[in-house]
């Protein structure tokens, strides 16, 4: 962890992701995977073992028909802004906040792949490259030159898109413009979203549209008594769905209750 | 000093047994008067164990060429029966450092009959749980980046960083035992080396016990820390959550237990008296008198967290119970029938002097803290936080359970070799003459 | 013990420490010799050329690096001069329109975001603070890479500079100018 | 001297003390370590300039643009362009990874060209007087398709036959109310998605629908009826059976059905969507203008059905499988060949689609390394043209479909898509909107040579809006729906609307998560008796195939959920009777 | 881990965790070094025979290890603080001053029909030293110490000028499977070796004479106790482990005891004996 920086005006990236919008299509995994270089699944993953940085989950209210709903929630890295659990827990500083953007960064070639911020991480938001990373023959000519592939044995998760990040910095740099002030990129989720869901912004700049957002009395968090104050928002009209950010339904509700 | 002594005359004649070469071709690496099976004999004992060994060591090879796709562990259950053993295993071996410490420091004089067994014991464990580490990480050639860029705030490196260093330790200690061998204690600079290093061992016993105090702790903190997991997080002092000083007295509990059990097993299995049932008594005294604490202190820490800690992060604590198979048995289980139960049958006297419960009693108190590892280790990753997640459970793969089993095979090699070669049991040549004059005794009885 | 019985030991010793301060340094590295004799200098003091006539920016603000055939052959169609080496590199790499293998000793490492654009056009820093005397040497030093890693020699030390390009001297000046933030800050 | 034991000793001692003395230890340590970093097997992304290209993406008649990424030439990341006026800068999950597509693993690379020319000529010289030669294009309305029908004019017996699709009629979201939707998906890839959901404000959705699909679960309303029942439900709404009966019929209460006619009627104009018994109102499906053609082409095959030829009477069928569409099973084909070795030569980049089934499989160009157009979507009110450009280079072993099929009729080899433009450009009518700049021109401003030049840096031209057009049925789609054939299989399939194949990172979507159903995947209520994961195999009366089990409450007992893979769509289609068992 | 490597920062979580950590490194590394100069230092004093006495002294039962005095009885049970070396033992001296040993005044013991001279001095490891006229000492095996090894298979002798020191070994002795080493009764130089042939082993020039010298070693009344308490231990340490005694009562010793009790550890019946564990 690398202790806060004084001179510059901290900002704390974030997103609003409205529920009611998202009809699971998938694109932002996809837009996701492409971006990042996520390999395709090795045939031995399952949804337990595979590597995707953001998960759209289908959720139910648990009722039945005509009462039955479902609806579908991205979750990716929610990018805690207190007592990050998994900062604190990695034996060797592979992963941090960074003071001037908020975002929690992984650094895979530093980590050991101990997996204990897998445990730790209540959204289980981290994911393991339980494989070799492999592409079909050819494939690997439509690698993102942004981002660095991953090698087997190391935890990797959303970080925000900072390959783009560097870009929109380089070209602010070159350009001579101040060092991406306002936030001049958006993660590929964001943009592939096709119906717009997925918004991105700085939750410190209360000018900005996403920080308007997340403070909507419609908008809530993940787990949100646990204090880890993540920086991504959801959204929902409809009261079941903001439920589902509270524990889990005990008993056997939670067993089939999920699909995705 | 019963019977007068009778002069010595020529015995009847009785044919010599024909000397069969093989038959103890290492005698003179056996401490003289030391009674040891023949060398075939030995061979035949090791001989499964080394097979196991060698299946472990392949499956563990495979972990480590193919990478931990090998395992059945995924990203929810990130960690599996290898984080389960070393927590267990650590634990059981702190009998090493506590009774290092009552010897050393406390100087309970008794225990020296026990003492080098002990230290075996630690090594075994210690050095067991640190190769399954180094296969559990996805990326052994950058165990060090631990050490070069430690993280002070995670409780994994006070873990790495404590472990290696009291296994080193543990070796250090390991050597006078070894150097004591009577072959090598004739080469003069081992016999002097090791007399010295002895003298000073109380400092190591000292450091020990300073380095495991905190290890074993961190290895509790490792789960109590966990803020993302309502179930395994505790509150506590300082940087340390309640399970780092519950882990302490746990392994400081269970450790002698432990000695109390192996040394009972080595003595059915040699059939021979290795040390004075007093001193196993007390032994089970010490595990009796601090699982008594720890159940105490353990019953307050869960009472805390069921009506504090866990509904302050918005989890009824009852919830977790109510996904099978982890019911609220687990607790009883727990703290009652493998916590109290021991505690009782190891503090009243009457009992302890029966070996059946003396042993019974220090299985179940070992059993006890397996399974609060496991509770820790397991039940927490397998119980949903998020409301829509499923509750898991996993079985681990042949590769995993291998791996387990190359510990545990490593484990009764080096002991086993320990035995046969290293005096553990100083006490071990006296009690054969014991035998044998109450044997002689007897046989005079039979006489006049 | 006596002298004669630490002779053994001492031997170990020396020979130790002898293969390891001289012997294994440069075992560790492979060498490799650049396609073409390439002089800094001669482009500098004949053709006046500044660093960044050939190593030049792409619009987009990222950094071309290393120009292409087609830069060289923009002077080079036919020969300049009069010495060999030019004209093999006309015979073997403008003629037949080819690129050379060159192996550049300052190639960051994949999973490293070097921004040229950040040092050079922001901070204002001369090519020499990292590169050294790159701009001025008369040839091309041969390429070593590191066995191991695969790294090149040169993020141990640049010649001619205080630095490596190892990450404690990025580190160092990001230190200095209150730029250390995150590991995300330079790594991809 | 002879060197003692002790002596070795003691010199591997004092070389041990002093390697660590040396950097050897320490360097191989850091080496190893960064060895790791980039140790065999970790492909390093090629370095280079990076571009925006535009085009359009042809894997479904949504024709999406798209601004690709690239390195280079090579495209690394695929998405909308934004500001287009009917794909609004959406692009799907498999529209995103379209640029994985030529390196898929299924890919066909080598093929019999030669042989399968040859054996079509001898078939077309063999065809008797009441044999066909038969082109089959799946997806009508390109220009490659108008190749073909002028191609199969030209040979004896030629016909042209494609799944029934009526691209004459288009649907305009924009005027509806009220959609209903008979297990139409729509807000799931249907039509043009971005115009959708562009459109979704504006209108008041109501799913009838047996499963909660994913438009079902963002419908305003959704009516789970029974499976095969829509029809049912339709006819009650029409009133032309009563509201009992058709309760009765689909499951819902009486006073559902009155409620929902009542809403038909008070809550216009109304759109109904997957059946056309009941009239769809203000003008909301309208007939659309053909894209214009040059006038040379006009002699040029009908279309015909497939289902109009007669039963083992085609002696040459060519199968241009090179743009995904409607699949037609394999069955339906097969009865209509010839008894005697028919020609079958399937062109496909697919092995799982006919190539399957066909003698020759020939490869052919995919998305993005072929030029073509896309012929306008069911929701575009407009006509349209936009091509899909080149991103990529097409293998040498690749044949042209179009240029097959000419050659094989022989025909001329042209430069049809400029042929076309130039007819539209002819024409004068509509507006050209550029992806780069997002502007809209007038036609009739833009000269033909830049007209094309536009078109293949990434543009669409659409046709000035006809307020005349007359209100339309549409007639096709009634394929949706089918009653429930008869048989003793205990389950009804519910066909899901996966786009397959699609490239490996769509595993992410299937495999690797839940969220879709993937190939050869069904899904069945957990009182199933199967196992999540369970290898099973799927059965229906026309077959079997092996299927992976997922679990789902969310379909009712007594449905299995089948992904649309073509091996699937050879067995059944929605509302056939199916049964699920163990491996 | 270091201040200048990456990731340090002076802040307490560093220096308090890592000074933890160098401490204890220091401390063990420390231990390990003074241990290593000690055995040094015992090196270079030739200590070696000493502290190999000392290890034994401490590896032998309890009941081996007793003192003198508890043999005599005068004592109910006592452990020797000096490995059997009474010179510096204050309570050996303030015994004999109150009471000295008895010399009784037969010239030497039967006892079992071996004869122990008591014109001479034991050592408890079965060795006698004489002091001959001339002033040196002569060393030799004790009769029991005699029968015990019977013959020698072999014998290696100090050479003339070699050091002996009590307690220390004085020569070794091969016999079957056995290889014993006797200890020396008193400190002297090596100036003569005999042999069982000649009665005696060693003739030592003692470095100390006079009473003192041998005041470690048993002599008069004291013998018959002692000789009592070893042919216990004897009688013990032959009982095979497996069966019943073998010793049957009456009579006399044989000459060579090993080789009529073939199933006897003998190795470890030397060492009990001849106290070497």
């Amino acid at each position: 962890m690398i202790s806060a920086n004084k001179q510059i005006r901290a900002a704390r990236y974030g997103m609003t992701i409205d529920v009611d919008r998202c009809n699971g299509c998938g694109a932002c995994m996809v837009a996701c995977s492409v971006e990042n270089n996520v390999p395709p699944a090795h045939e031995g993953a399952t949804d337990r073992k595979g590597l995707t940085w953001i998960r759209v989950y289908k959720v139910d209210n648990g009722e039945e028909y005509p009462n039955r709903r479902t609806a579908f929630v991205p979750v990716m890295c929610q990018h805690c802004g207190n007592e990050t659990p998994c900062v604190h827990v990695c034996p060797q500083q592979a992963v941090d906040v960074d003071p001037s953007t908020g975002v929690v960064g992984e650094m895979p070639q530093r980590c050991l792949g101990c997996r204990y911020c897998m445990a730790a991480c209540p959204y289980h938001a981290r994911y393991f490259n339980w494989w070799d990373p492999a592409w079909p023959a050819g494939m690997e000519k439509t690698l993102n030159p942004g981002v660095t592939p991953r090698m087997r044995g190391v935890v990797e998760k959303c970080n925000l898109c900072h390959g783009r990040w560097h870009a929109a910095k380089e070209q602010a740099a070159a350009a001579g413009k101040p060092d991406t002030e306002p936030v001049s990129y958006v993660p590929a989720c964001v943009e592939a979203c096709p119906t717009g869901a997925i918004h991105f912004g700085d939750l410190n700049d209360a000018s900005s549209a996403t920080a308007k957002e997340a403070a909507e009395p419609d908008s809530f968090r993940l787990l949100e008594k646990l204090n880890t104050q993540p920086k991504i928002y959801y959204r929902s009209k409809k009261d079941w769905v903001r439920g589902i950010a509270a524990a889990p339904r005990p008993g056997g509700a939670g067993k089939e209750n999920s699909r995705g | 000093m019963a019977s007068p002594p009778r002069p010595v005359r020529a015995a009847p004649e009785r044919k010599t047994p024909v000397d069969n070469p093989l038959d103890n071709m290492d005698r003179h690496f056996i401490a003289r008067g030391a009674v040891r099976c023949s060398t075939p004999k030995f061979l035949l004992w090791m001989a499964p164990w080394a097979a196991l060994l060698v299946f472990g060591l392949y499956s563990a090879a495979l972990c480590l060429i193919k990478g931990l796709n090998q395992t059945n562990m995924d990203n929810r259950f990130a960690f599996g029966l290898w984080i389960f053993l070393d927590l267990t295993v650590i634990a059981l071996g702190a009998g090493a450092f506590f009774t290092g410490f009552l010897l050393y420091i406390l100087k309970l004089d008794e225990l020296r009959s026990v003492i080098n067994s002990a230290v075996v014991i630690g090594l075994v464990c210690y050095s067991g749980a640190v190769c399954v580490l180094a296969v559990d990480v996805g990326q052994p050639l950058r165990a060090w980046f631990t050490f070069w860029y430690p993280n002070v705030h995670s409780m994994l490196t006070e873990v790495t960083f404590c472990i290696s260093c009291y296994l080193t330790v543990l070796a250090i200690e390991y050597v006078p035992i070894v150097l004591r061998n009577r072959k090598l204690r004739q080469v003069p600079s081992f016999l002097v080396f090791e007399f010295e290093l002895h003298k000073l061992i109380y400092v190591l016993a000292g450091v020990g016990t300073f380095l495991s105090f905190f290890h074993q702790g961190s290895l509790g903190g490792l789960y109590g820390v966990l803020r993302g997991r309502p179930f395994a997080f505790r509150e506590g002092l300082a940087v340390w959550p309640s399970t780092f000083f519950l882990f302490i007295i746990s392994a400081a509990a269970v450790g002698p237990s432990f000695i109390l059990l192996t040394t009972w097993l080595v003595q059915k299995i040699t059939r021979k008296r290795l040390v004075r049932p007093e001193v196993l008594q007390l032994l089970g005294r010490i595990s009796g008198s601090l699982l008594a604490v720890y159940v105490l202190a353990k019953s307050i820490d869960t009472l805390i967290w069921i009506n504090r800690t866990s509904p302050e992060t918005g989890f009824q604590a009852w919830q977790y119970y109510s996904w099978k198979p982890f019911g609220t048995w687990i607790l009883v289980a727990e703290i009652g029938v493998c916590g109290l139960l021991p505690a009782l049958m190891l503090l009243a006297p009457k009992l302890r002097r029966r070996t059946g419960w003396l042993v019974s009693g220090a299985f179940l108190a070992c059993a006890g803290v397996a399974l609060n590892r496991f509770v820790l280790t397991v039940q927490t990753l397998a119980l949903p936080t998020l409301s829509f997640d499923r509750f898991l459970s996993y079985t681990p793969s042949w590769q995993e359970t291998g791996t387990f089993l190359a510990v545990v095979a490593y484990g009764v090699l080096v002991y086993s070799f320990s035995f046969r070669y290293f005096q553990l049991f100083p006490q071990e040549r006296e009690l054969k003459l014991e035998a044998r004059q109450v044997e002689e005794e007897r046989e005079l009885v039979g006489r006049y | 013990m006596t002298l004669r019985g630490k002779i053994p030991f001492l031997a170990g010793l020396a020979v130790a420490l002898g293969a390891g301060w001289v012997g294994f340094p440069h075992a560790i590295y492979r060498s490799r010799p650049q396609p073409v004799d390439f002089s800094h200098k001669v482009h500098a003091d004949k053709a006046g050329a500044k660093c960044e006539d050939c190593h030049s920016f792409r619009e987009d603000g990222t950094f071309a690096g290393i120009p292409t055939i087609d830069k060289c052959a923009g002077c080079h169609a036919a020969p300049m001069g009069t010495t060999v080496a030019e004209k093999n590199f006309i015979d073997q790499y403008v003629t037949p329109n080819r690129e050379p293998q060159w192996s550049a000793y300052a190639r960051q490492p994949e999973n490293v975001s070097f921004s040229h654009a950040a040092h050079v056009k922001r901070a204002n820093m001369t090519c020499e603070s990292c590169h050294g005397d790159t701009g001025t040497s008369g040839t091309l030093r041969p390429y070593q890479v590191d066995r191991i890693s695969g790294y090149s020699r040169d993020i141990w030390k640049v010649p001619n500079t205080p630095h490596g390009m190892k990450m404690a001297d990025c580190i160092e000046c990001h230190r200095q100018k209150g730029l250390e933030h995150s590991c995300l800050d330079c790594h991809k | 001297m002879k060197t003692t034991r002790r002596e070795i000793m003691l010199f591997a001692g004092g070389s041990a003390v002093g390697v660590l003395f040396t950097p050897a230890p320490w360097r191989l340590l850091t080496d190893t370590a960064l060895w790791s970093e980039n140790w065999p097997g970790i492909p390093a992304p090629a370095r280079g300039e990076i571009r925006a290209r535009y085009t359009n993406c042809s894997l479904c008649t949504a024709g999406c643009a798209v601004r690709a990424r690239c390195v280079g030439d090579q495209p690394v990341a695929l998405s909308g362009a934004g500001g287009h006026p009917l794909s609004h800068g959406a692009l799907c999950a498999f529209g995103l990874a379209g640029h994985h597509l030529p390196y898929i693993p299924s890919r066909v690379k080598q093929g019999p060209v030669k042989e399968a020319a040859a054996a079509v000529a001898d078939g077309i010289a063999k065809c008797g007087p009441a044999e066909y030669v038969v082109t089959l294009d799946l997806r009508p309305a390109r220009t490659a398709s108008w190749t073909y029908r002028r191609a199969m004019a030209a040979v004896k017996n030629g016909r042209y036959v494609t799944p029934a699709v009526d691209s004459s009629v288009a649907v305009d979201l924009s005027k509806a109310r009220t959609v209903l939707s008979f297990g139409v998906p729509v807000l799931d890839g249907w039509g043009t998605p971005g115009n959708a959901i562009a459109a979704r404000p504006g209108f008041r959705l109501i799913q009838a629908e047996p499963i909660e699909s994913r438009t079902a679960s963002m419908a305003d309303q959704w009516l789970r009826i029974r499976p095969g029942s829509e029809d049912t439900l339709a006819q009650g709404l029409a009133g032309q059976i009563a509201h009992a009966a058709a309760a009765e019929g689909t499951g819902l209460a009486e006073r559902e059905i009155a409620a929902l006619a009542a809403q038909l009627e008070q809550n216009g104009p109304v759109l109904v969507l997957g059946s056309s018994r009941l009239e769809s109102t203000g003008r909301t499906i309208v007939s659309r203008r053909e894209t214009p053609v040059p006038a040379e082409w006009q002699k040029a095959a009908p279309v015909t059905d497939l289902a109009s030829l007669p039963d083992g009477s085609v002696r040459v069928l060519i199968i241009d499988e090179s743009a995904p569409g409607e699949y037609l099973p394999w069955k339906a084909i097969e009865k209509k060949l010839v008894a005697d070795n028919p020609v079958v030569v399937a062109l496909a980049w697919s092995r799982e689609g006919y190539g399957r089934h066909a003698q020759h499989v020939l490869p052919v160009g995919v998305y993005p390394e072929v030029a073509g157009d896309i012929p306008p979507a069911i929701d575009s009110v407009a006509a349209t043209f936009r091509l899909s450009v080149p991103l990529v280079p097409v293998p040498e072993a690749c044949v042209k479909p179009e240029e097959f099929v000419a050659a094989a009729a022989g025909l001329p080899v042209t430069d049809t898509l400029r042929e076309r433009a130039d007819a539209i450009h002819k024409a004068a009518r509509g507006t050209l909107f550029t992806y780069a700049d997002t502007k809209s021109v007038e036609l009739k401003d833009v000269k033909a040579d830049d007209f094309w030049k536009a078109l293949n840096a990434g543009g669409c031209w659409i046709d000035a809006p006809d307020d005349k057009a007359p209100a339309a049925r549409l007639t096709t789609a009634v394929a949706e729906l089918r009653p429930v054939e008869e048989s003793d299989l205990p389950l009804v399939v519910v066909l899901s609307h996966e786009l397959t194949p699609g490239s490996p990172i769509l595993s992410k979507l299937y495999q690797e998560s839940n969220l879709r159903l993937g190939p050869n995947c069904v899904a069945l209520h957990p009182s199933c008796g199967l196992e999540d994961g369970a290898k099973a195999v799927f059965e229906t009366l026309l077959g079997k195939c092996p299927v992976a089990v997922t679990l789902d409450a969310g379909i009712p007992p007594g449905l299995v959920q089948v992904s649309a893979s073509p091996a699937v769509l050879d067995l059944c289609a929605s509302g056939a009777r199916a049964k699920v068992g163990r491996a | 881990m270091l201040p200048w490597i990456y990731g340090f920062h002076w802040n307490a979580g560093h220096i308090i965790f890592l000074g933890a950590f160098y401490s204890v490194l220091t401390v063990v590394v420390v231990t390990l070094v003074a241990a290593a100069r000690r055995s040094r230092r015992a090196l270079l004093e030739h200590r070696v025979e000493e502290i190999g006495w000392h290890a034994d002294f401490h590896d032998l039962p309890a009941q081996d290890r007793v003192c003198r005095h508890v043999i005599s009885g005068e004592f109910q049970s006592r452990e020797c603080p000096h490995a059997f070396d009474c010179r510096e033992c204050e309570t050996h001296a303030k015994l004999i001053q109150r009471h000295p040993v008895a010399m009784p005044a037969e010239t030497e013991e039967d006892l079992f029909g071996m004869a122990f001279p008591l014109d001479r001095f034991y050592h408890r490891g079965h060795t006698w030293a004489h002091p001959e006229p001339d002033g040196t000492v002569t060393v030799g095996l004790d009769e029991l110490g005699q029968r015990l090894l019977g013959t020698p298979d072999a014998l290696d002798l100090p050479q003339p000028g070699a050091h002996v020191e009590a307690n220390g070994t004085a020569f070794r002795v091969h016999k079957r499977d056995a290889d014993v080493r006797v200890l020396s009764p008193v400190d002297g130089e090596v100036v003569e070796t005999g042999g069982a042939d000649r009665g005696w082993y060693l003739r030592v020039r003692p470095t100390a004479t006079g009473e003192p010298a041998f005041r470690h070693l048993l002599r008069g009344a004291e013998v018959r106790p002692w000789l009592m308490r070893e042919m216990e231990r004897l009688q013990l340490a032959l009982m095979a482990p497996d069966d019943a005694p073998t010793l049957a009562d009456g009579g006399v010793p044989v000459a060579d005891i090993a080789a009529s009790y073939p199933k006897a550890d003998w190795d470890a019946v030397c060492g009990e004996m001849f106290l070497e564990p």
